[in-house]
């Protein structure tokens, strides 16, 4: 197998991976989008390392961190939203607006 | 050399001793008793250098009497006289470019003019200390009039352009100071500022003339620079640049109007600045570097001086003020002997202007007296004058008569030397000056008639008792001092004289004289004035000279001032707040992405990724 | 010789002042004569230098120490002392010195609208103002392109709190205005300083002046660099907006250092820095230089004729006389670049002078506002006003006083233009420039005419000069007047430097 | 095949690794009470004094190891200068923010075990990225820095702020790494390694490559692999949560995010630009300019006419990253330098190398292997090795002055903190106020804090001498525009105001953190060559 399938399969995932990011709302959906864009990017290094035939295996490697890293990512935060929910009672990203720049009043003559 | 330097710096001493020192160590109270000590001293100090000058002048008479001078044309007067020529320096300020040399230089020429000048200013010191009696600014009057003096003494005696420059400076000053000595009064005020002012337009030129002579010499000396071989080109573009200060200095035509103005401030300063010392300097320069002057610039000079004595004459003939018709016959005698330089000799410039300095200081003086006494500047005021102020009424007589140039008087002879020099000049308009000088010689005639007729004659005027008591002493004494010059000072000159070009001379004179008399025998109460008809008004407002420069230059350039400061903040100033509005804009715009939506920072950090991407393939 | 110390202690005695000023013992209150005595020290080791400073080759580096500071940056801890810069020490370290002695003088004296100045914060006023004089001297003396731009940055600093806490009204935005745009300025001044190094790959300013490594093309960037930063600070029209609202807010003591020292820096980078180093850069813009300064001459002067505020007016009047300034340094000449160097010394007695005088105008009757003021000044201030006639007169470049030879100077330097520069714009400059003296002219008398002439509208009557005052104010009056009659003692300095500097034989 | 573990080379992070899971276990096993929370600070203070104690000792033996090595003579965790140098900067951060901590702590809201263990972790990371030279380990490094903070931001329970900003400093975090990981995968496709020592002589040689030299794709990687330590350094355009993040966080996490974070992302973005990717300089140094110039443009923009100070200061900060990037921007360009250059430039440029002779640069190929040998000790040369190093110099002295201002900020602070609660601090309390003014001048960078004015003039000294004009002239207004906001500040400072100093518990170890800060600060002031020598 061409090692361009598995990277086209990859590139695709990591896009629906982006799409799902911009287009969620709920922080949730947002967090899985960010696991399909992951596991594009695992999906290349193994695709790679087969391909190059990596003596060292750098790829596959690297793809169990990230795995790894990953599932910390996704409990710290799954831990973040359920605290996020507890105060705010929402987990809808674009809702959470209590940190921002405040509204100012318009521009002085000073400076 | 030193004798001269110590001329020089003696009013200067006195100058500065009188200005910290008068009211040392008791400045701060002002009581009565403090203010005449302090006048007291103040005059010692101002009076004490003169004579000692004169005396040191003297000595330098003696020492020029003979000697190998500069070539001067036959038949200047002062160089028959004083040949002899010296000069020396104390050092060369380098400058990086054409150096400064700090030195004197001393011959007939500024021997004769520095004897006049402290003639004139020991007349107008003694006379003060009467005239500004109970003045408790007095002491810095006199040591301006001092200061003043050193300045008009360091310009007679430099050796070196720049050097005569700051002494020319001075004198400006010094007359914004004196003019102004009276400030509680805002007209005087603005007389002061518009004599230095217009003086200084003038000297800007000069100082650029000052600047093409020296860098085309190779030398601010005087006697470098006279004995350098110039172009023509340089010279007449040098001496027409000079001739702007000259016209400031010496009151001529179109810089003149400061001068009626002038008599603003005290009468003896009038005496002193316009007759005897500032307005003579612009005479005395050309006189100086006159082997320089080139034929075209002399011609200017010429056409100058032949509108500024007519015009000045008939405005003098047009005047209420007493001080003012003598302004306006001191510019239109200035022009006599700026005419006769651009006839070319200079010898009979420098003769009037001495007779003239002598009479003029004389003339101002008297009328002092008479204001003193009246209280008023205006003819309308006086009449009637003779009997109540004697003295003043005999010497101002003898001056008048030799305004006009009655024999025998100094003014005969030396308005005939100036007339024979028109008549006889090798000048290409020469007939324009003749023919210019001869009528205003019938015009002087009739307004100095009209003055003293009005001013002593026919009824007498209520008084205004501002200065009840009468002139002290010390006030008439001058007068009658200064009649001496005045009567004899011409038989200096009488060899030269012309019987017949005297007789012409003297014939218009008596016309004029006589026509007025005329005028006023028919209705002694009525100006003789009236005699101009239509052209009373225009004559009476200078021919509204002084308008014309306030549509053309004052306004204009307060209106340019104000739109400089509404540019400065709305333009200059604008475009430093307008650019630092624009940041707050700016900032503004950007925080509008930072009102806390997080999956709009993702989009954000998306779209700025692929921008990226895109820009760094393409690119 | 080795007498780099008098340089070294002359930086180090304001810095150790104001680090003693740090000390507990100074909490509350500071002793009144603490600022007298240190800027009184600095002041005579500046005389030290003057005494021993050889006259008779004023081109040569004195005083030198050279030192290394940091490699990293190839930045040297490189001092000196010549013609160019021995004047401006004295000049600083004085005006500091005669600062302090009118600040003394104010908490001496009894309650007062004055008193509010020395009563408010005494020790950090004394601790900006050592700061200040270490900044100033600092520039002076720097040797190192490095080196004078951080003690060009140093007065930033101390120069925005002394408007900001100590000034007027509008003190803030005065403050603000100033230090953003003089930053602005000296970022710029970087830029060029590091191209020049870039180019020429050493700071000193010694061997920079000796060799010119540089291309012409790269001399006329870093020359436009380099003069544009120090344009703001001199400052030339149209970069000059800042100055008027700053020493309009400024209080006094700042707007005589203002006046006084820190315009000084500008124009002394042009000579020290500008010129010396990139003479081909210099040729390419000094008309354009030249241009810039006879609009501001004569832009200023009109501004001065229609300004309503005293303060206002003296600051604008400083744009006209640094206009004269600039013009002296556009000419390439040795002439222009002495009159400049005079000029500046001059402008910074008189103006300085201008500026105390008006202070205390302005501390006794509440505004600096002419019309607010009236006229009559002379009848109740006669010494004040006698002093501030005298300084005007001063300024308007009467010949026997300082301010005459700078302008006449650089007049004359337009007459004849050095190198290729064209002549007929020179002469057009020099006319321009002679028109805006008489406007100068003009705008003092006119200024004097209002305010010091005419009756008082009200016959109260305020303290005339007081003795602090006096002494503050007379060396400065004196060497204004014998500058004026002996110009020889400032041009025997800086003319053989100058001569050095534009490589005439 | 087994590998020998050099322990005195990873003994700084192990020392953390160790301290972190003590803590952990103290904190379970010991009652809660004050004492136990002050004698978990002073342990955690402690490991991390020793680490930085043993990074100290390895600078002063000159110690050059590297452990973890691969046949082919790649190690993927190197101990040098470079390595040192930010390991030690992140450690010494990392005291003052154990010290700011445990006045955050005294308030009791917080648990102490997880706090010290996680800020812990993070320092782990951040002494463990300069050290890391290949991807797997950049990648571990970097999300060990990042994780442990959101973490840290969200411990504050109750407080919705708080977990308000974790949220977005983790989705935005999360995707940035999603991002970077998609360059580095594609980075491997292209070079077939993951040590960057072996990627740099792929690109340089052109052995090993799958795709052919230039392609779109590399560029894309090299994109792509730059964006994850943008979002670490919150350079546009990943600095849209830093804000946001700054504000919500306890102050203790700000300053480790604009210090200690914003350190270990440098050292990544170093070390991948310079070491792995230095052959492409041409690639990503016009891509870096602009960065630079528009990070520093919006951070100072945006921090115009705040009144938070905190969020001062992380614009301030996003400002200042774009200083310490202008270098960067200006880094030599060795390969295409030396590919268009004429003998005599090649001689001259490569005479500035230390040690080969001019002869060996006659042929292409030794240059560039010359160069590549060169290129791998970065504490040496690495093309233009003063752009490093003033992007280092620079990054050390922000360190200093930030810390500081974040010691004074974290005393005087109250949660929803405005700028006018500093009116008359100087009053107030002398010392405080002197200390936060300076740090504001020291960052606007004008005397007297000459640490900023130095920092700054090498920086410029470096982006003119790079011949980037634009740059320069875009850094000068933004010079201009930082003072106003620092002024701004500083000036509250001197103004009258009343007091409204809120008294809070445990203030005694963040004063000593100022007191630390301060004194480092003004020695850097005093002395900068300390540092400009330590570099070099």
């Amino acid at each position: 197998m061409h090692v361009v399938y598995p990277v086209v399969v990859a590139a695709l995932l990591f896009s629906i991976g982006v799409y799902g990011v911009l287009a969620r709302r709920n922080t949730i959906l947002v967090l899985m989008s960010v696991e399909l864009m992951l596991n594009a990017v695992n999906l290349n290094l193994v695709a790679f390392d087969v391909w190059l035939r990596d003596v060292l295996h750098g790829g596959q490697v690297l793809t169990l961190f990230v795995i790894v890293i990953a599932a910390a990512e996704v409990g710290i935060g799954l831990a973040i939203v359920l605290a996020v929910y507890r105060n705010r009672r929402t987990i809808d990203l674009d809702r959470l607006r209590e940190l921002g720049e405040p509204v100012e009043p318009p521009v002085g003559d000073r400076g | 050399m030193t004798t001269a330097a110590t001329v020089v710096l003696l009013p200067f001493i006195g100058a500065v001793a009188g200005l910290l020192g008068s009211r040392w160590p008791r400045g701060r109270s002002r009581t009565e008793e403090n203010n005449a000590r302090a006048a007291r001293r103040a005059a010692w100090l101002a009076i004490v250098p003169l004579p000692v000058a004169l005396v040191l002048l003297g000595y330098l008479v003696w020492r020029t009497r003979v000697g190998p001078g500069l070539d001067w044309p036959p038949g200047t007067f002062y160089a028959d006289l004083l040949p002899g020529f010296r000069s020396g320096a104390w050092g060369v300020i380098e400058t990086g470019g054409v150096p400064i040399t700090v030195g004197l230089q001393i011959d007939g020429l500024s021997v004769l003019t520095a004897i006049l000048v402290c003639v004139v200013a020991l007349g107008v010191q003694v006379y003060s200390v009467g005239y500004l009696r109970g003045d408790p600014r007095y002491p810095s009057y006199a040591a301006f009039i001092s200061l003043f003096t050193s300045a008009m003494l360091l310009v007679v005696f430099a050796a070196d352009l720049l050097v005569l420059y700051v002494g020319w400076e001075l004198m400006g000053l010094c007359s914004y100071l004196l003019i102004g000595h009276w400030w509680e009064d805002r007209g005087n005020s603005r007389a002061a500022v518009k004599a230095f002012l217009v003086t200084r337009l003038g000297d800007v030129a000069f100082l650029f003339g000052i600047f093409t002579l020296g860098f085309a010499a190779g030398s601010f000396r005087i006697a470098d620079v006279l004995a350098a071989d110039l172009p023509e080109g340089t010279l007449v573009a040098a001496t027409l640049l000079l001739l702007g200060g000259v016209a400031g200095k010496s009151a001529q035509v179109p810089l003149h109007t400061w001068l009626p103005d002038a008599m603003a401030g005290p009468t003896p300063i009038s005496a002193l600045i316009h007759a005897a010392t500032m307005v003579a300097a612009g005479i005395f320069i050309v006189a100086r570097l006159f082997p320089i002057f080139p034929q075209p610039t002399l011609d200017v000079l010429g056409v100058l001086a032949a509108v500024g004595m007519l015009g000045a004459a008939l405005a003098a003939l047009a005047q209420d003020d007493l001080k003012r018709v003598l302004a306006y016959s001191t510019i239109s005698q200035l022009a006599y002997m700026a005419a006769a330089l651009a006839a070319g000799s200079p010898g009979a410039a420098i003769f009037h202007l001495m007779s003239h300095g002598a009479f003029k200081a004389l003339l101002f003086l008297c009328a002092g007296a008479v204001i003193h006494h009246v209280g008023s500047n205006l003819l309308s005021h006086m009449g009637g004058l003779r009997r109540v102020l004697p003295i003043p009424f005999w010497t101002m007589t003898i001056g008048f008569a030799a305004l006009v140039g009655l024999p025998p008087t100094s003014g005969f002879f030396s308005k005939d030397g100036v007339l024979l020099a028109l008549e006889h000049s090798a000048s290409p308009i020469r007939l324009l000056l003749y023919g210019s000088a001869l009528i205003t010689v019938g015009v002087t005639g009739a307004y100095a008639t009209r003055a003293w007729l009005r001013g002593f004659f026919g009824e007498q005027a209520p008084l205004e008792p501002a200065h009840g008591h009468a002139a002290p002493p010390t006030m008439l004494w001058p007068l009658v001092v200064l009649t001496v010059p005045t009567l004899l000072f011409g038989f200096l000159g009488a060899g030269d004289l012309a019987l017949g070009s005297a007789a012409v001379t003297l014939v218009v004179g008596l016309l004029g004289v006589a026509i007025v008399l005329a005028a006023w025998r028919a209705a002694p109460a009525a100006d003789p004035a009236r005699l101009l008809g239509p052209f009373r008004a225009p004559c009476e407002e200078a021919f509204y000279l002084d308008r014309v420069y306030d549509r053309l230059v004052t306004r204009p350039t307060m209106a340019l001032a104000l739109l400089v400061v509404r540019t400065d903040t709305s333009v200059v100033d604008g475009a430093v707040r307008g650019s630092g509005q624009l940041t707050l804009r700016l900032s503004r715009l950007v925080k509008l992405a930072q009102q806390g939506n997080a999956q709009l920072y993702v989009t954000g950090l998306l779209a700025g990724v692929l921008l990226i991407v895109v820009g760094a393939v393409v690119l | 010789m080795n007498s780099g110390w008098v340089l070294v202690a002359l930086l180090a005695v304001p810095l150790a002042g104001a680090a003693g000023l740090l000390a507990p013992a100074f909490a509350g209150r500071v002793p009144r004569l603490y600022g007298l005595v240190v800027s009184g020290l600095a002041l005579g080791l500046a005389a030290v230098a003057l005494a021993l400073f050889d006259f008779s080759a004023p081109q040569r580096v004195q005083f030198e120490t050279d030192l290394a500071w940091i490699p990293g940056l190839d930045l040297r801890f490189h001092l000196g002392l010549d013609g160019i810069s021995l004047p401006l020490v004295v000049l600083t370290t004085l005006l500091v010195f005669l600062c302090f002695v009118y600040l003394a003088g104010r908490s001496a004296a009894p309650d007062g609208p004055g008193v509010r100045l020395a009563g408010l914060r005494p020790r950090a006023l004394v601790f900006t103002l050592l700061v200040l004089e270490l900044g100033m001297v600092g520039t002076f003396v720097a040797l190192d392109l490095l080196l004078f731009f951080v003690f060009f940055e140093v007065v930033l600093i101390p120069m925005y709190f002394l408007i900001a806490i100590w000034g007027g009204a509008e003190r803030r935005a005065a403050a603000v205005k100033f230090i953003l745009y003089t930053l602005l300025g000296s970022a710029v001044l970087l830029l060029g300083l590091l191209l020049i190094w870039s180019q020429a790959g050493t700071l000193d300013m010694v061997a920079l002046a000796a060799a010119h490594p540089m291309t012409r093309s790269a001399q006329v960037l870093a020359f436009l660099a380099v003069g544009i930063g120090l344009a703001v600070k001199t400052p030339m029209w149209p970069l000059h907006t800042w100055l008027p609202d700053a020493h309009t807010e400024a209080p006094t003591v700042g707007s005589v250092l203002l006046a006084g020292v820190l315009l000084k820096m500008g124009t002394y980078g042009f000579a020290r820095i500008a010129i010396p180093i990139l003479p081909e850069g210099a040729a390419v813009v000094a008309p354009w230089l030249g241009a810039f300064a006879v609009v501001g001459i004569v832009y200023g002067a009109l501004a001065c004729l229609a300004q309503r505020d005293l303060k206002r007016m003296i600051a604008y009047s400083s744009v006209g006389h640094m206009g004269f300034v600039l013009l002296g340094f556009a000419t390439l000449t040795p002439v222009g670049l002495n009159a400049a160097l005079f000029g500046n010394v001059a402008h910074g007695l008189i103006t300085g002078l201008l500026f105390f005088l008006a202070g205390a105008i302005k501390e006794r009757y509440g505004t600096a506002d002419l019309t607010e003021l009236g006229g009559g000044l002379l009848t109740r201030l006669p010494y004040v006003g006698s002093l501030l006639t005298f300084a005007c007169v001063a300024s308007l470049g009467l010949p026997g006083l300082a301010g005459f030879w700078g302008e006449m100077l650089a007049l004359q330097g337009a007459f004849a233009p050095g190198g290729e520069l064209s002549r007929p714009l020179y002469l057009t400059f020099m006319t321009v420039a002679g028109l805006g003296a008489v406007l100068t002219a003009a705008y003092f008398l006119v200024m004097l005419s209002r305010v010091t002439h005419g009756v008082a509208a009200e016959p109260v009557r305020f303290a005339d000069v007081r003795r602090a005052e006096l002494v503050a104010w007379v060396p400065l009056v004196g060497l204004t007047v014998l500058f004026g009659l002996w110009p020889g003692g400032l041009l025997g300095l800086t003319d053989p430097v100058v001569q050095v500097v534009l490589g005439v034989p | 095949m087994i590998q020998d573990i050099d322990y005195w080379a990873i003994a700084a992070p192990l020392i953390l690794a160790l301290v972190a899971g003590l803590v952990l276990l103290l904190d379970a096993f010991l009652p809660r009470r004050a004492q136990v929370r002050t004698l978990l600070g002073m342990v955690t203070l402690a490991g991390v004094l020793a680490a930085l104690g043993v990074v100290v000792a390895q600078a002063v033996r000159g110690d050059q190891i590297g452990t973890f090595c691969v046949p082919g003579g790649a190690c993927s965790f190197v101990v040098d200068t470079y390595t040192l140098l930010l390991a030690g900067l992140a450690l010494a951060a990392g005291a003052v923010v154990v010290l700011l901590s445990m006045g955050e702590l005294a308030g009791g809201r917080i648990p102490v075990g997880e706090w010290h263990f996680l800020l812990l972790a993070a320092l782990t990371g951040a002494v463990l990225l300069p050290a890391s030279r290949d991807l797997i380990m950049l990648v571990v490094a970097l999300e060990l820095v990042s994780l442990p903070v959101f973490a840290l931001t969200a411990l504050r329970r109750y407080d919705g702020r708080a977990s308000e900003a974790a949220l977005k400093l983790f989705v935005v975090s999360v995707v940035s790494t999603a991002i970077m990981l998609f360059g580095v995968s594609l980075l491997y496709g292209i070079t077939g390694t993951v040590h960057l020592e072996h990627i740099a002589t792929a690109l340089i040689t052109g052995t090993g490559l799958t795709i052919a030299d230039g392609a779109a794709v590399l560029t894309v990687a090299v994109v792509l692999v730059v964006a994850g330590f943008a979002f670490k350094v919150a350079a546009v355009p990943f600095h849209f949560w830093a804000g946001d993040v700054y504000e919500g966080a306890p102050v203790p996490v700000a300053a480790l995010l604009s210090v200690v974070s914003k350190a270990a992302g440098f050292a990544g973005l170093i070390l991948m630009l310079t070491h792995g990717l230095a052959s492409e300089t041409a690639t990503w140094a016009p891509l870096v300019a602009v960065i630079a110039a528009l990070t520093m443009t919006a951070g100072n923009v945006l921090a115009l006419r705040q009144h938070h100070p905190v969020r001062l200061l992380a614009w301030s900060s996003v400002a200042q990253s774009g200083y310490i990037l202008a270098p960067l921007a200006a880094h030599l360009d060795l390969a295409s330098a030396l590919k268009a250059a004429t003998p005599t430039d090649t001689e001259t440029m490569v005479a500035s190398l230390p040690s080969p002779s001019p002869g060996t640069t006659d042929s292409t190929g030794n240059a560039l292997v010359i160069v590549k040998d060169q290129a791998m000790d970065l504490g040496q040369v690495a093309g233009s090795p003063l752009a490093v190093q003033a992007s280092l110099a620079y990054l050390v002295f922000y360190a200093a002055m930030n810390i500081l201002a974040f010691s004074v900020v974290m005393l005087v602070s109250r949660d929803r903190g405005d700028l006018d609660d500093y009116r008359g601090l100087i009053r107030r309390s002398p010392v405080l106020g002197l200390a936060l003014a300076f740090a504001l001048i020291c960052l606007a960078g004008l005397p007297p804090g000459l640490a900023g004015l130095f920092a700054k003039v090498a920086v410029f000294r470096e982006v003119v001498f790079g011949g980037l004009g634009w740059l320069a002239v875009v850094m000068a207004v933004n010079t201009v525009i930082g003072l106003f906001y620092y002024l701004s500040w500083a000036a509250r400072l001197f103004a009258p105001g009343e007091s409204r100093a809120a008294e809070r518990p445990g203030r005694t170890p963040v004063l000593v953190a100022v007191g630390a800060a301060l004194l480092v600060t003004v020695a850097f002031s005093a002395v900068p060559q300390l540092v400009f020598f330590t570099i070099s």
